[in-house]
């Protein structure tokens, strides 16, 4: 189903304020960006930039009020979702483009339990599975969690904020979309763990051809598993271009001074570097 | 949970024990007792009210006959009506049914009707639905039952289609089985929607404001981003996490089973226990009372206490042992 | 914050609108004896069901319609045709006083004697319907707003508290709201009013006795629901942020439970406000409530359940119900108005 | 009065397990040995860092060093003193003393508080001499040291980014002016840059004030930045305890050193 | 589908008693309202509630009867009666063949078993008391199986209606309680229908509690038409019980029942469904509801030595001229043109018209007047200040309470106007509505309280109100249980009481009585007020329909049949 000819995903010039009046923020300005069938895009930038705001409006999950679609149009698979009805927007979500959501301790229904709330992802989206325990032990053992059948009747409150993160993933992949949006999916976990997900999403990657939007502040996994590179600041794109290309030569000095400022494993600085906001502003 | 019920139930003892000495001294002090309509009857002599008192015990004071009561109810024996002659728990138990089903009914009604209500307000808020619900909830609050009854009467009587009241139709007797589960159903219709009413209004306006309240969690938008439809999003995601107070609520409503609604039996000629305990109040016919008291603590206790389980079911994060 | 409040709800068209006509209300009911026509005992036995008189502009000045009493078996009247008598304002009429100080001699308006105003009817004894309402509403507009006042903080801080600290505390707590919940209401008023049976002649004493008895009895079922909340929002983190912060048990529950709890606590208790108008009604039928010939809605109300009301079409002794409904309503709106101005994510969408 | 000698914070053999319950009836089913005779001590002045498996133990140590969960067994020392067991009320003075940064910020956040009053609530127990503009200054000051904007102040939680509500946890926990700070994983949500003004804001305070540090945290190099010691967990237990240089050159434990391996490059 | 009903049709019993009315159908179903919620027990010892004792009443029938309309005592289960001339020995002469409804032979043995049980120490009842006279009770002797003979200790004037007309129960039914002592037990709601023997014109069919009790024709009754046929005509009667008039009334209004009891407020618009429904909505006159207001002229004074009343009170209270310008201050027209749409009564004396035998049309009257009334307190030294408040001749404000208690409607307008026609004779009038308990302690025995409005159903024979009348009576309101006749005219009150009681003689004891109620009329102890008039609404649909002044409408209900 998916068209030969365009990009899955295409953005362009969107635009999504909070508020109204005087108080309005426009917390993403006018951004254009696409992702193509199988192609990792990370999204790095500053905290606040407009990150997962972008990611939310793929398939307008902000309630409105507050955020307002001001502009901009979303296209996936061809079809604007910005335009699409609550009805059939409801058929993308999930199936072709699934989430997982930047703060797993709000975004687990507190009162199911993990495996009701992976489970239901797995009934919606994939009637054919008849084992549906099964699949949900499996999506968690994938996913790095120990002895996924004993802690199946957990409550999100009793797990770890790595394995909250983890059970959202597990969530997302369960769906098995075309693309699935990561916000910061491991910033809770360990690095080995992170290394674990990070493997298993190429795999789907390439077992499938998913493609990924993968928002993240770590510069390792992005040069490890990103395709591409947009940078986000200020609710602009500032940067858009191939993972090496950008980490290598990043043209904006924001993007510049951002892969500068990350700390490298026995690097004896005595202090960590930091942007210099005024400093970007000069020279952009 | 296990020991923490066991000692729920077993701080029932003290409880039962407290509540019945409380209202047995009540009962005392409370001006007057079984024989005052005795006494306002012109032809009633002196010696015989004063002999049945003697008989009734009621010129011991109140600390002796408190003793004696609960003696003997320890040994499983509620005592005897003073007007019917018959054992308390007899007496109870022929009006029981009624009420029961009554009280049931209407409680299921209230919630059939003020859960999904109270979650499509939520909704669509703000819509004219959500306007008009709860224009009609604040009528139905506003209108005293009696009233509500009255016009059940009237409607029921105008337009027929009803009965006017009662627990069975005339010809019950001679109806065929399923006719006389019928003729019982179609008795409970209007009082159960009369009851049912005025609960529902509140249920729902709460209801739609825990659901407001819910609504915009997180969570709710993981659930749409997992592509959940809305009705299941609101009806299993949302509610779960607002019904809390409704389910305390329950706690209340199950200790109303058995003691019914005066009002409404009245108006609507439902023979219930509701009627029969409130007579005994103004009767101050004692026994009754006090059976009624104690089986109304202890459903409300036991209640409760479903109420607090059910809380912790439907909320995990709660813990009772700490 | 008040202040910011009031600005809020002004804002908004239907709190503004509620808020307005709620004060008006309580103007009405504090200045009720300067804007009745008629005293609350004041009778007409020649004037039974006296249906409302009609006001019409009548040679230069508003006027009323004149009746006669056609069919005195089922109170059927009939307006006298060129018949009026003018409305005066500013009439001299027995003189009351206000507050229990302030002599007044006069009355907004009113008709000259032996012809009555009667802009909402008269009931059994020919009292004016208008006149009681006014006067009663200063019963019915406050019984409920103190009512709940009192409930909503026993019930927070007992219902709060319990489910706080949980344990014993709830343990025992708990169980006093049941013994109160087990203990037949009926009895224990008749029993207090027993108890206090010397404070009955004056009727100011006797209002506060019956906001304090419903309040009393009513409480415990606020409190259990308060500590369901709470022990539901207990193991939230951003409770355990503030006692890690240091922060007492008591503020906890007032600065960070409260909040939480605040949409639940408005709306119940809006919702409440009808239960206790018409709760009181049901206590003077004990004999401690309102008695007449002072009257409230309730009571007015109370005494109208009956056929007749309904056949012969005397509706205008079904108007207290409509007051009641008003007044319900007006303060539902205004609670869910107040509702959404708290609520912090509906606060940026005005 | 403690010498000077005595660590801060001696933690020995504690332990603290949770019960698997099952049913609406919540039959106790088995435990969950989240963290499992476990010893440290963290010195004055010094920061620990924490790393482990996700899931291993970390925030339940932090919680039970502020008591949010009570400890099954074993002892905590505070300056010398026993705290494992003391009574909500007898803990209160610790509260100033000791404060945590939260893992999950959002929750962490009362969602009907704003900014401001979630600060300053912290102002107005500690400090409570501060008027309200005292408080306003304050507030703001502590935005701005963590990168947010005076105007943020009268906002609501929820309209904030991950990476701000984080922020927002932070400025709380130092608003206290504490002498320990529990730190469960405060940068991970951060971009590298406002993550590296937040190091050195908490390494200036150290600094200047002396304050300690357990720091729970997933990024190894900025645990190996910040840390002078390193404690490594792995299910409840700790299993490797070294200073920062000796555990990054010279790892022992099998998990440890999975860990340093596993660490992506650029 | 209603099944057919089948009735058995056993001989008629010797001395069968046939009625004077022409013979009619049988068939057709009676179904009437009760307002009392339903009989307590079916016991006759037990029972004190009107309801109960009306079920009872059907079912046992006693040795005599009285037509309602004639108010005369016509036989019942003894054909006939002599008495001696001691006027203390009564003999009755059982009808012959008469047989309980289960077949059991009626006998005298049932009624001397009858008064066995109501004097056995173990069961106490009321009636004991009712047929003793000064604690000594009747000898009841069995003469024959057929003869009964009763000596009364002292010659007792109700005694034909009293004890003639008192229920007499089954002794082969009901020996095995007495026997092992559970006869209080016997005959509760929870006895099966079928155990409830009858020699009336019903036997019970099926009761359901607090819903409706359904009779079935007695086969065994002793009553026939003169075609032979046995009475009752009717296939069932079934009495609904009900808490609220009003939807009994709706039920009525709309040809639900056969019969209601209609309010006078209710009465016109009742009547306008008349055609529609095919009832008449008939006016019975005044009821005998006798409502009436006193003061507590109770001069004692309580346990810690205060006066229940205050003494400048009492002084008022006592003051018989205070007592009739309050009288005459009532506006008893007005409360019944304006509350009850001029379907009342006004009041002069213990008895209302409704009670035709026993009531003195010939009384001091106090129609509404103020005039009247300000005289009279001026004749007692009462003063009014110029705002028109009264004062007494100390200068007290004249000022009192009113006690009354809720549950009626029309009560409390009473309460209301009076207390709106004090106010114009400068009286303040406070009003306290109380709860029944409360009350009856207040009037009966803590006495703290200053005015009492009371309303009482009366009627029947003035031996009813011995405790009222009676200046040591329990029930004599306005100062009770008095050692000695505080007053002369009191005193009289007592002496023709006591008088009244000891002849058989209805002319002289309508002489004394007419005097009580003139003493009290006069002496304004009680200040009687309004009775409201009573409606029957029948169906037109039932033949023989008589309806009396007084008591139930369906006294003849045996004679019933469908047009
Ligand atoms: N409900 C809201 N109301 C007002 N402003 C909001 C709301 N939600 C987000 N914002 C603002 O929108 C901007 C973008 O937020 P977004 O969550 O997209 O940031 P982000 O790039 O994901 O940052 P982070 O890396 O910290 O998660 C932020 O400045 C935030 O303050
Ligand atoms: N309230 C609780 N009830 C039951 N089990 C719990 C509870 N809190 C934590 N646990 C369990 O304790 C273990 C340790 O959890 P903890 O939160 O300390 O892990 P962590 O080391 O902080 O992990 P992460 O790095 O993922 O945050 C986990 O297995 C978790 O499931
Ligand atoms: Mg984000
Ligand atoms: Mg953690």
């Amino acid at each position: 189903m998916t068209s030969v000819s365009g990009p899955l995903l295409k953005v362009n010039n969107l635009q999504v304020d909070f508020g109204s009046g005087d108080t309005v923020t426009h917390a993403v300005n006018d951004i254009s960006f696409q992702i193509r069938d199988g192609e990792t895009v990370a999204i790095v930038g500053e905290s606040g930039s407009g990150k997962s705001v972008t990611a939310l409006s793929l398939t307008r999950l902000l309630p409105t009020p507050p955020a307002h679609y001001v502009g901009g149009e979303i296209l996936f698979n061809g079809r604007n979702t910005l335009a699409l009805s609550e009805n059939d927007l409801r058929k993308v979500r999930g199936k072709q483009i699934a989430y997982i959501f930047q703060e797993p301790g709000t975004s687990l229904n507190p009162v199911f339990t993990i495996e009701y709330q992976i489970a239901e992802a797995v009934q919606l989206h994939r009637p054919e599975v008849t084992d549906v325990r099964a699949e949900v032990i499996r999506a968690l053992d994938l996913v790095g969690i120990r002895n996924p059948a004993q802690r199946l009747g957990d409550y999100p409150y009793q797990l770890s904020g790595g394995m909250q993160q983890r059970v959202m993933i597990a969530m997302a992949l369960a769906c098995q979309p075309k693309l699935l949006v990561a916000d910061e999916p491991t910033t809770a976990l360990d690095v080995t763990i992170q290394k674990q997900i990070m493997d298993l999403l190429r795999d789907i990657k390439v077992k499938t051809g998913m493609s990924i939007m993968l928002i993240t502040h770590n510069f390792g996994i992005i040069a490890d598993i990103a395709d591409r590179v947009v940078v986000m600041f200020r609710g602009k794109i500032v940067e858009d271009g191939p993972t090496g290309e950008v980490l290598r030569h990043p043209k904006h000095p924001y993007t510049r001074a951002l892969i500068d400022c990350v700390p490298k494993l026995g690097a004896k600085q005595r202090r960590l570097r930091a942007i210099d906001h005024a400093e970007i502003e000069a020279s952009a | 949970m296990k020991t923490y019920i066991l000692r729920r139930l077993l701080l029932m003892i003290p409880m039962l024990l407290g509540v019945s000495l409380l209202v047995f001294v009540l009962v005392y002090i409370s001006p007057g007792n079984y024989l005052d309509v005795l006494k306002a009857q012109r032809d009633i002599p002196a010696e015989f009210i004063a002999k049945k008192e003697r008989e009734l015990g009621l010129d011991r004071p109140w600390y002796m006959q408190y003793v004696s009561w609960l003696g003997r109810t320890v040994r499983g024996d509620f005592g005897e009506s003073w007007s019917y002659r018959i054992p308390v728990i007899e007496l109870l138990a022929q009006r029981a049914p009624a009420t029961l089903a009554l009280s049931l009914t209407s409680l299921v009604f209230a919630w059939a009707i003020a859960v999904p209500l109270g979650v499509f307000a939520a909704v669509y808020r703000n819509s004219i639905f959500d306007k008009l619900s709860a224009l009609s909830a604040y009528a139905a609050l506003s209108i005293p039952e009696f009233f509500l009854a009255l016009l059940a009467v009237i409607f029921a009587s105008q337009w027929g289609g009803f009965p006017t009241g009662g627990l069975s139709a005339i010809d019950h007797d001679y109806l065929s089985p399923v006719g006389q589960l019928w003729d019982y159903v179609h008795h409970l219709i209007l009082p159960t929607i009369v009851l049912g009413i005025g609960g529902a209004a509140g249920l729902m306006r709460v209801m739609r404001t825990n659901m407001l309240d819910v609504i915009q969690s997180d969570y709710v938008m993981t659930a749409r981003a997992k592509g959940v439809p809305g009705n299941v999003i609101m009806f299993r995601h949302v509610l779960r996490n607002a019904i809390n107070p409704l389910v305390t609520s329950l706690g209340f409503a199950f200790s109303g089973l058995l003691s019914g609604a005066v009002l409404v039996e009245n108006v609507m000629n439902y023979p219930g226990l509701g009627q029969l305990i409130f007579q005994a109040f103004m009767r101050k016919d004692r026994d009754v009372v006090m059976a009624a008291v104690i089986i109304g603590s202890s459903m409300l206790i036991i209640g409760n206490l479903i109420a607090d389980i059910l809380l912790a079911w439907v909320d995990p994060r709660i813990r009772y042992d700490k | 914050m008040t202040s910011d409040l009031l600005h809020q709800i002004l804002r908004r068209r239907a709190g503004a609108f509620c808020l307005v006509a709620l004060i008006l209300f309580y103007v009405a009911a504090f200045f009720a004896p300067l804007l009745a026509p008629y005293a609350t005992s004041d009778q007409d036995l020649t004037k039974t069901y006296h249906p409302p008189t009609g006001v019409v502009w009548h040679e230069g000045q508003l006027a009323v319609r004149l009746y006669k009493l056609v069919d005195p078996t089922c109170a059927k009247y009939e307006a006298e045709p060129g018949q009026f008598a003018p409305i005066h304002f500013w009439v001299k009429a027995p003189t009351y006083h206000f507050l229990g100080l302030i002599p007044v001699s006069h009355r907004l308006f009113g008709v000259e004697a032996p012809a009555r105003l009667y802009l909402l009817g008269s009931d059994e004894t020919g009292r004016d319907v208008f006149s009681r309402l006014l006067y009663g509403s200063r019963v019915s507009l406050t019984i409920g707003l103190i009512g709940i006042l009192i409930t909503t903080v026993i019930g927070l801080t007992v219902g709060g508290l319990a489910g706080y600290f949980g344990g014993v505390f709830d343990s025992v707590a708990m169980r006093g709201t049941e013994l109160i919940m087990a203990i037949p209401g009926l009895y224990l008023i008749i029993a207090l009013r027993a108890a206090l049976a010397k404070y009955f002649d004056d009727s100011d004493q006797i209002f506060i006795l019956i906001v304090v008895i419903l309040s009393f009895i009513g409480w415990a079922g606020t409190a259990r629901v308060i500590r369901g909340l709470t022990l539901s929002l207990r193991n939230r983190p951003f409770i355990y942020a503030a006692e890690a912060l240091g922060q007492g048990p008591v503020t906890i529950l007032w600065k960070h439970l409260f909040p939480n709890l605040f949409s639940y606590l408005i709306v119940t208790s809006m919702l409440s406000i009808p239960g206790y108008i018409l709760g009181e009604a049901a206590l003077s039928f004990l004999g401690i409530g309102i008695q007449e010939p002072s009257t409230s809605w309730g009571l007015m109300l109370s005494q109208v359940q009956d056929l007749k009301v309904f056949m012969l079409n005397f509706w205008w002794l079904l108007t207290p119900g409509l007051a009641i409904f008003i007044t319900v309503i007006l303060f539902n709106v205004l609670g869910d108005v107040v509702r959404d101005i708290v609520d912090p994510k509906l606060k940026t969408q005005v | 009065m403690p010498s000077t000698t005595t660590p801060l914070l001696q933690v020995e053999n504690l332990k603290v397990h949770f019960p698997i319950t099952a049913g609406l009836l919540q039959r106790r089913v088995g435990e969950v040995k989240a963290v499992d005779d476990v010893s440290f001590t963290i010195e004055r002045g010094t920061t620990v860092g924490l790393v482990g498996e996700s899931g291993s133990g970390k925030t339940t140590i932090g919680r039970a060093l502020i008591r949010l969960v009570n400890p099954t067994g074993g002892t905590i020392r505070y300056n010398g003193k026993d705290i494992t067991f003391l009574r909500e009320s007898q803990f209160r003075p610790y509260r100033k003393k000791i404060q945590i940064i939260f893992q999950d910020p959002y929750n962490s956040l009362n969602p009907r508080l704003t900014i401001f009053k979630i600060i300053s609530e912290a102002l107005e127990i500690h400090f409570p001499a501060m008027g309200l503009e005292q408080r306003r200054a304050r507030v703001a000051e502590l935005l701005g040291k963590v990168g947010l904007k005076p105007e943020h102040m009268d906002r609501y939680p929820h309209e904030f980014s991950g990476g701000q509500r984080q922020r927002i946890g932070i400025a709380r926990a130092l608003a206290v002016e504490p002498e320990f700070i529990v730190c469960d994983e405060p940068v991970s949500a951060l971009d590298v840059s406002v993550q590296a003004q937040i190091v050195n804001l908490l390494q200036d305070l150290q600094e200047e004030l002396g304050l300690t540090y357990l720091f729970i945290a997933h990024d190894l190099a900025v645990v190996e930045h910040i840390s002078d010691f390193v404690l490594v967990m792995n299910q409840g237990k700790i299993v490797e305890a070294a200073t920062a240089d000796a555990i990054y050159q010279n790892p022992q434990d099998p998990y440890t050193k999975r860990l340093l391996d596993a660490v992506p490059k650029i | 589908p209603r099944q057919k009903l089948k009735r058995e049709f056993p001989p008629l019993p010797k001395d069968v008693d046939i009625t004077t009315k022409p013979p009619g159908r049988y068939g057709g179903i009676y179904i009437s309202v009760d307002p009392g919620g339903g009989p307590n027990t079916f016991n006759y010892l037990v029972a004190e509630d009107a309801t109960s004792m009306g079920a009872i009443s059907t079912v046992l029938e006693g040795l005599v009867r009285r037509n309602a309309m004639t108010e005369e005592i016509i036989p019942g289960l003894a054909k006939s009666w002599e008495i001696g001339p001691d006027n203390k020995t009564y003999t009755f002469h059982l009808r012959e063949g008469v047989k309980w409804s289960d077949g059991a032979p009626f006998s005298a043995d049932d009624v001397v078993f009858t008064y066995a049980c109501i004097y056995d120490e173990r069961f106490p009842n009321r009636h004991a008391s009712d047929y003793s006279i000064d604690g000594k009770p009747f000898k009841v002797e069995k003469i024959d199986d057929l003869t009964v003979r009763f000596i009364t200790p002292d010659i007792y004037a109700p005694f034909l209606e009293m004890v003639g007309g008192g229920s007499i129960l089954p002794k082969h039914a009901l020996q095995k309680f007495v026997d092992n002592g559970t006869l209080m037990k016997a005959w509760n709601i929870g006895t099966h229908p079928r155990e409830i023997v009858s020699t009336g014109m019903f036997r019970i069919a099926s009761f359901k509690p607090g819903e409706r009790l359904v009779y079935e024709p007695n086969p065994h009754y002793w009553r026939a038409d003169s075609a032979g046929q046995r009475l009752p005509y009717l296939d069932l009667s079934i009495t609904k019980f009900v808490r609220d008039q009003n939807a009994s009334l709706a039920a009525f209004a709309t040809g639900q029942s056969d019969s209601e009891n209609v309010s006078p407020a209710d009465v016109e618009w009742v009547r306008r469904g008349e055609k529609a429904h095919n009832y008449t909505v008939h006016e019975r006159g005044p009821s005998t509801v006798c409502n009436f207001l006193w003061f507590n002229q109770n001069p004692e004074k309580d346990k810690s030595g205060k006066p229940f009343v205050e003494p400048y009170k009492l002084k008022w209270f006592q003051d018989v001229r205070f007592r009739q310008a309050v009288s005459y201050g009532i506006n008893r027209e007005g409360i019944i043109k304006g509350v009850l749409f001029g379907r009342g009564t006004p009041l002069w004396g213990p008895e209302t018209p409704a009670n035709t035998k026993w009531f003195n049309p010939d009384l001091q009257k106090y129609p509404y007047s103020p005039e009247q009334a300000r005289e009279l307190l001026k004749q007692a030294g009462f003063r009014w200040n110029e705002a028109g408040e009264l004062f007494d001749s100390a200068g007290n404000r004249v000022s009192f309470s009113l006690n009354t208690n809720q549950e009626n409607p029309i009560r409390q307008h009473m309460a209301t106007v009076f207390k709106e026609n004090m106010k114009d004779l400068g009286i303040e009038v406070k009003l306290q509505l109380l709860d029944f308990g409360t009350f009856v302690k207040k009037i009966g025995e803590s006495y703290d309280y200053e005015c009492g409005m009371l309303g009482l159903t009366g009627g029947g024979d003035p031996v009813g109100g011995m405790s009222v009348y009676l200046s040591s009576g329990r029930m004599h309101e306005w100062y009770p249980n008095q050692k000695k006749p505080a007053t002369a005219w009191e005193a009289r009150i007592d002496e023709l009481m006591m008088k009244q009681l000891k002849t058989l003689n209805l002319a002289e004891r309508k002489k004394y009585w007419f005097e009580v109620q003139r003493i009290m009329s006069e002496q304004l102890p009680f200040i009687y007020l309004i009775t409201p008039n009573s409606y029957e609404g029948v169906k037109d649909r039932w033949e023989n329909v008589e309806i009396p002044k007084a008591g139930g409408i369906t006294w003849n209900l045996d004679e019933y049949y469908l047009k």
